[in-house]
């Protein structure tokens, strides 16, 4: 089978074509576009139908362990830890506190934002330790963020909520209150 | 020689929509029962776990992520394979032979109800340049021009096809799981519209939910387990082509596949040695096309053989018994695992009223439009 | 016990819709670019034949995929015969199409290749398999370099 | 219930050997398809290993999201580029970490035995994904909890670089030095799209992306294709007096709850590390590891997985970096190839300066890559999905 190693290294086999954005704007090359129609519908299933549900109340539910005794949030069904059925559903509170945060300057689509917007991970009060989320800050400037800071869920009014994440507008700062 | 066996199989039951659980809570359902059936704490004893998908059948840009709770795969090694469970199970058998794992769990599921717009994911699999764009068809004519071609080459009627329709629909009813199960007869198919000319409404599987999970292991671990295993004797999988100007449409890929799989588990005549197979039928011409890769028939005889019931429950051969994907349902990515699921079932003498006498099974799968990819694994007891 | 607990009113069952929101562009690689300009400014064909095996592609590729040598382009009619064919009722929505369409898989002639397109300017019931067909390609200044050039295939009169 | 069920011993066939490698160029806008680009490293890898198509018994695909092709089941589109026709072919798949994780798929295709010769190839083509092939990256998020949310993928890089420096106090003058070498060392690498000469402050003062992270703390968007040839010994013998050997593979996959983690140590590195290090024999990585690759999209990321790999002390990394010990002529070259940050980021493709460079490395043939010291056991590692996946390969030239 073998003819032997030959003693090459690294360069690529053959030079590519590069090319820029005007190649596409002028018709320098051909292309196809396509813009399918691909939806879905995701069941929330059995933890997350009762914590959006509770959302919708003004309520952050979590769920427990009663092996590792950790108070899960988002809810679970099942301790992935101890792959066991979850024990019970616990109400936790809508105050926290930073883990990390970030200031986002891109929309999703990398484009640059108006006004840089406060992302961070909040472990929740009543949920064990590091138990976070993914939201937002609001009302409070950038650069007076820090880790360890303790916030409280701004809530949509009551007759807006829908039973999504966004239910909970952003947190802000618990001691501006 | 280091041998595998299946010490464990679980699973969520087979319906044609789930709207009370996420994937994550299917698949737990899943492998809660396989991990009682294998005697086994995952958390402790699993040492690899391989799961089953593709991103556009789950609505993910990177479904993998998505993968290790619900199997208490957390921190452990746990990979996906963008194919079908058989695949999966042929990482499973490498991942043991190679000494990487002595104990590995095999994961497959479907939330196709999930799916709203399935006929264009489909389509979004189809060569973006030179084919995508053509016409606004549903992506079914390319399994049209396939049964076309191929009937023409060996000369099949649709009454053959319309007769696997009818003996798997049939079949179906005594599997608890089968949602599509109906009493069919041959006319019956034969008389429904035929949406995609020459391909019939009734000669498509239509799409099911479930999940599948199977523990494998080394061999004296798995006879600590299981005083009596299912043994995996052979794994195979090809790919023909991606193109359509190169494809057989003739099932090479499948052939190819049994080949290999053959040869590992030492078949040699497998139309006489082989008591028990499931093949890909999720369209009804697929299954012909099967059996002949597969080598329990000559090309060209499979008509005939239909006919005397030889592919029949009681038949010599029984393919399909479980009611095939054309009663159980199109699983996506697990559609292999319900046919290895029910080989397992039946090897164990676990499959209920539905039960035949076997040895030695095989169960084989397509990967699905536009594809000429699959895979083939033999089982014993 | 897989779980402890279920929800029994299925009003309390949540699903959340979501939508793939990208678009893609596909450029249409080395072979096909050569292809689609040929095809876009002088309405040509053309081929690749694999310059060990002499297996001739179509659609072309730069490279023979059974033994990886390179090819080299040649120009073709464009076209074919009638290998197999379908007539779909529906659209991949699933809704009902106005007028059906057919489908034909079409071997390129003078290539070991095919082509699958639309046929046109026949009725279903008039189709025959080994059919001699040919492209009708759009009005030059409509043509952008791509399959859809190609309106569909015709019998030859 | 079995009573005790026992560690895994690694009782393996064969041993498995690295004999060719291939690399394209790594570009923002390739005209060449996904197909195209497979098709160029294949050749190039069988051309150094001096096999020929048919001599490839197994072909592996790695590749990351099929929405940055912009094909539903791109394995199977892409395989006939990639030498797949004909052959038993599969595409393995752990986003960020398939770089690495594709051949560690390629080893137990060899190491089981159900292959002698087995083609690893990688590729992505992320420009055809638009607005941005950034947001693509929206779909790997909760569908339910965290996309209505918006979010960008540089959030989780950013939250998770912010925590790394809270906890060990690290300044973002420390983490830019990475960003400084890597694309540095890419000058000279022939396929690199983002090679240059900067400096600390050209990265403190470049455009806020998701603060903390900045333009040139980021690795770009890429199109590329790398290939492998993974071979067992007795092929290796033929082809070549001086294979590569893969000592170690190991992988771990973290929870998907990662709000849910605290994200200042990649414990999925560790993970996958101590169990590709208990297969290769290493004990002291800081001691035996020669030359290493860990995947750098960020320049944070490069020190989190130093620490993570076991080659620096939890918040030693930095200190190691910027006393000059990780440059291409320090005492542990690290990304010498330019990483990701210099050469590019085409997700799975980064094989090429991962798997491949290593390779290279260690068969002494990087040209003027070559690190100054001598080299006998290198590492590589990639990292992918929601800040989850470590995959490790250990490889040695001794065997």
């Amino acid at each position: 089978m073998a003819v032997g190693k030959k003693d090459i290294s690294a360069p690529p086999y053959v030079e590519g074509r590069e090319l820029e954005l005007e190649d596409f704007e002028e018709k320098k090359v051909t292309y196809v576009e396509d813009y399918p129609d691909i939806r879905y519908q995701f069941t929330a299933g059995q933890a997350i139908s009762k914590f959006l549900n509770g959302l919708k109340e003004g309520k952050i539910l979590a769920t427990k362990c009663n092996k590792c005794r950790r108070v899960m949030v988002p809810p679970r069904t099942f301790c992935e830890l101890c792959f066991k059925p979850a024990d019970e559903w616990v109400e936790v509170r809508d105050t926290g506190t930073v883990e990390t945060f970030s200031i986002s300057y891109i929309d999703p689509d990398a484009k640059p934002l108006d006004e840089p917007e406060i992302v961070a991970v909040i472990s929740i009060d009543g949920a064990s330790p590091k138990m976070g989320i993914l939201h937002k800050l609001g009302e409070i400037e950038p650069d007076r963020v820090y880790i360890g800071m303790k916030v409280k869920a701004v809530w949509k009014p009551e007759s807006e909520r829908e039973g999504m994440i966004t239910d909970i507008k952003y947190w802000k700062p618990l001691e501006v209150e | 020689m280091v041998r595998v066996a299946v010490v464990g199989a679980g699973y969520s039951g087979f319906n044609a929509n789930s709207p009370d659980l996420s994937w994550k809570e299917i698949t737990y359902e899943a492998a809660v029962r396989a991990y009682e059936d294998a005697g086994i704490n995952p958390r402790r004893d699993i040492d690899a776990v391989v799961t089953c998908a593709e991103d556009f059948w789950e609505g993910f840009a990177i479904f993998d992520e998505f993968c290790p709770d619900q199997l208490g795969g957390v921190l452990k090694p746990t990979f996906t394979v963008t194919a079908d469970f058989l695949f999966g199970l042929a990482n499973g058998v490498m991942l043991i032979k190679s000494g990487l794992a002595e104990i590995a769990v095999v994961e497959a599921h479907s939330k196709a109800s999930d799916i709203l717009t399935f006929g264009n994911v489909v389509k979004f699999a189809y060569d973006p340049v030179w084919l995508r764009p053509v016409g606004r068809g549903h992506p079914f004519y390319l399994a049209a021009l396939e049964k076309s071609y191929y009937s023409n080459l060996r000369g099949y009627c649709d009454y053959t096809y319309a007769e696997v329709v009818a003996k798997n629909r049939k079949n179906g009813r005594l599997n608890p799981d089968a949602p599509y199960s109906a009493d069919l007869t041959a006319d019956d198919v034969l008389s429904s519209e035929p949406l995609f000319y020459p391909l019939r409404k009734l000669e498509i599987a239509e799409r099911s939910d479930g999940a599948v999970v199977f523990v494998l292991a080394k061999g004296d671990i798995a006879r600590e387990l299981n005083p009596e295993p299912v043994w995996i004797d052979g794994v195979g999988w090809n790919s023909e082509t991606s193109n359509y100007d190169t494809m057989s449409f003739t099932a090479v890929y499948a052939m190819k596949a049994a080949e290999m799989a053959y040869d590992m588990a030492g078949i040699e005549n497998p139309a006489k040695e082989i008591d028990v197979a499931e093949v890909d039928d999720r369209f009804a011409y697929k299954e012909v096309q099967h059996i002949e890769a597969l080598k329990l028939a000559k090309a060209g005889e499979v008509d005939e053989l239909l006919e005397s019931g030889y592919f029949g429950r009681k038949g010599e051969i029984p393919v399909n018994v479980s009611g095939g994907s054309l009663s159980v349902g199109n699983l996506l990515e697990a559609t292999g695992a319900q046919k290895a699921l029910e080989i397992v079932l039946q090897l164990r003498g676990e499959a209920g009223r539905r039960q035949v006498d076997a040895e030695i099974g095989v169960a084989q799968v397509w990967r699905y439009l536009p594809t000429a990819t699959g895979a083939v694994a033999v089982f014993s007891r | 016990m897989v779980f402890n607990e279920k929800i029994t009113n299925p009003a309390e069952l949540r699903h959340v819709q979501g939508r793939i929101e990208l678009y893609w562009i596909y450029t249409s690689g080395e072979a096909g670019d050569v292809f689609f300009k040929k095809l876009r400014d002088e309405g040509k064909f053309t081929a690749s034949k694999c310059r060990k095996c002499g297996h001739v592609f179509f659609p072309p590729r730069i490279y023979c995929e059974f033994d990886f040598s390179e090819t080299e382009y040649m120009e073709i009619s464009g076209e074919g015969c009638v290998l197999a064919f379908s007539v779909i009722s529906y659209d991949s929505d699933g809704n009902r199409l106005e007028k059906p369409e057919i489908y034909a898989l079409i071997g390129m002639d003078g290539t070991d290749g095919k082509i699958i397109h639309l046929l046109g300017e026949i009725e279903p019931e008039n189709i025959e398999t080994g059919m001699k067909v040919v492209p009708v390609l759009k009005p030059k200044d409509q043509r952008e370099g791509k399959i859809t050039d190609i309106l569909y295939f015709k019998p030859v009169s | 219930m079995v009573e005790r069920v026992r560690g895994i011993k690694f009782h393996k066939k064969q041993d498995v050997a690295i004999v060719g490698a291939g690399i394209t160029l790594f570009r923002r806008r390739l005209n060449e398809t996904g197909k195209e680009l497979s098709y160029y490293a294949v050749k190039q890898a069988l051309e150094e290993a001096g096999l020929d198509i048919s001599d490839i018994e197994m072909v592996v695909m790695g590749s990351a999201p099929d929405a940055f092709d912009g094909v539903h089941m791109k394995g199977e589109y892409l395989l006939d580029g990639s030498g797949g026709s004909n052959k038993p072919y599969m595409r393995f798949f752990v986003g960020g970490g398939t770089g690495v994780f594709a051949p560690i798929a390629g080893y137990w295709h060899v190491a089981s035995g159900l292959a002698d010769v087995c083609l690893v190839v990688t590729e992505e083509k992320m420009s055809s994904s638009h607005p941005h092939p950034q947001s693509a990256f929206k779909y790997i998020w909760d569908p339910i909890l965290d996309r209505p949310l918006n979010p960008n993928l540089i959030w989780i890089f950013a939250l998770e670089m912010r925590r790394y420096m809270h906890v060990h106090n690290i300044k973002h003058e420390d983490i830019a030095l990475v960003s400084v070498k890597n694309k540095a060392n890419a000058l000279d690498h022939p396929s690199a799209q983002l090679a240059a000469k900067i400096t600390v402050e050209d990265v403190l003062n470049s455009e806020p992306m998701s603060l903390p992270v900045r333009r040139l703390d980021v690795s770009p968007p890429s199109d590329g294709a790398s290939a492998l040839i993974m071979v067992a010994p007795h092929i290796a013998r033929q082809l070549t007096d001086e294979p590569v050997w893969v000592d170690g593979v190991g992988w771990a996959l973290d929870t998907t709850w990662w709000t849910n983690r605290d994200l200042y140590f990649p414990r999925y590195v560790a993970e996958a590390a101590k169990m590709a290090y208990k297969m290769a024999h290493v004990t002291d990585p800081r001691k035996e590891i020669d030359v290493a690759e860990p995947y750098d999209p960020f320049d944070y990321k490069e020190l989190h997985h130093m620490e993570g790999l076991g080659l620096a002390r939890k918040g030693e990394a930095p200190i190691l970096t910027r006393e000059g010990v990780t440059a291409r002529d320090g005492d542990l070259p690290v990304c010498p190839s330019g990483g990701l940050l210099g050469v590019g980021n085409p997700i799975a493709a980064t094989m090429g300066v991962k798997v491949a460079e290593l390779y290279w490395q260690l068969s002494y043939r990087a040209g003027k890559r070559q690190v100054a010291r001598e080299v006998t056991t290198g590492v590589t590692q990639a990292w992918g999905d929601l800040m989850q996946v470590g995959t490790v390969v250990v490889l040695s030239n001794k065997r």
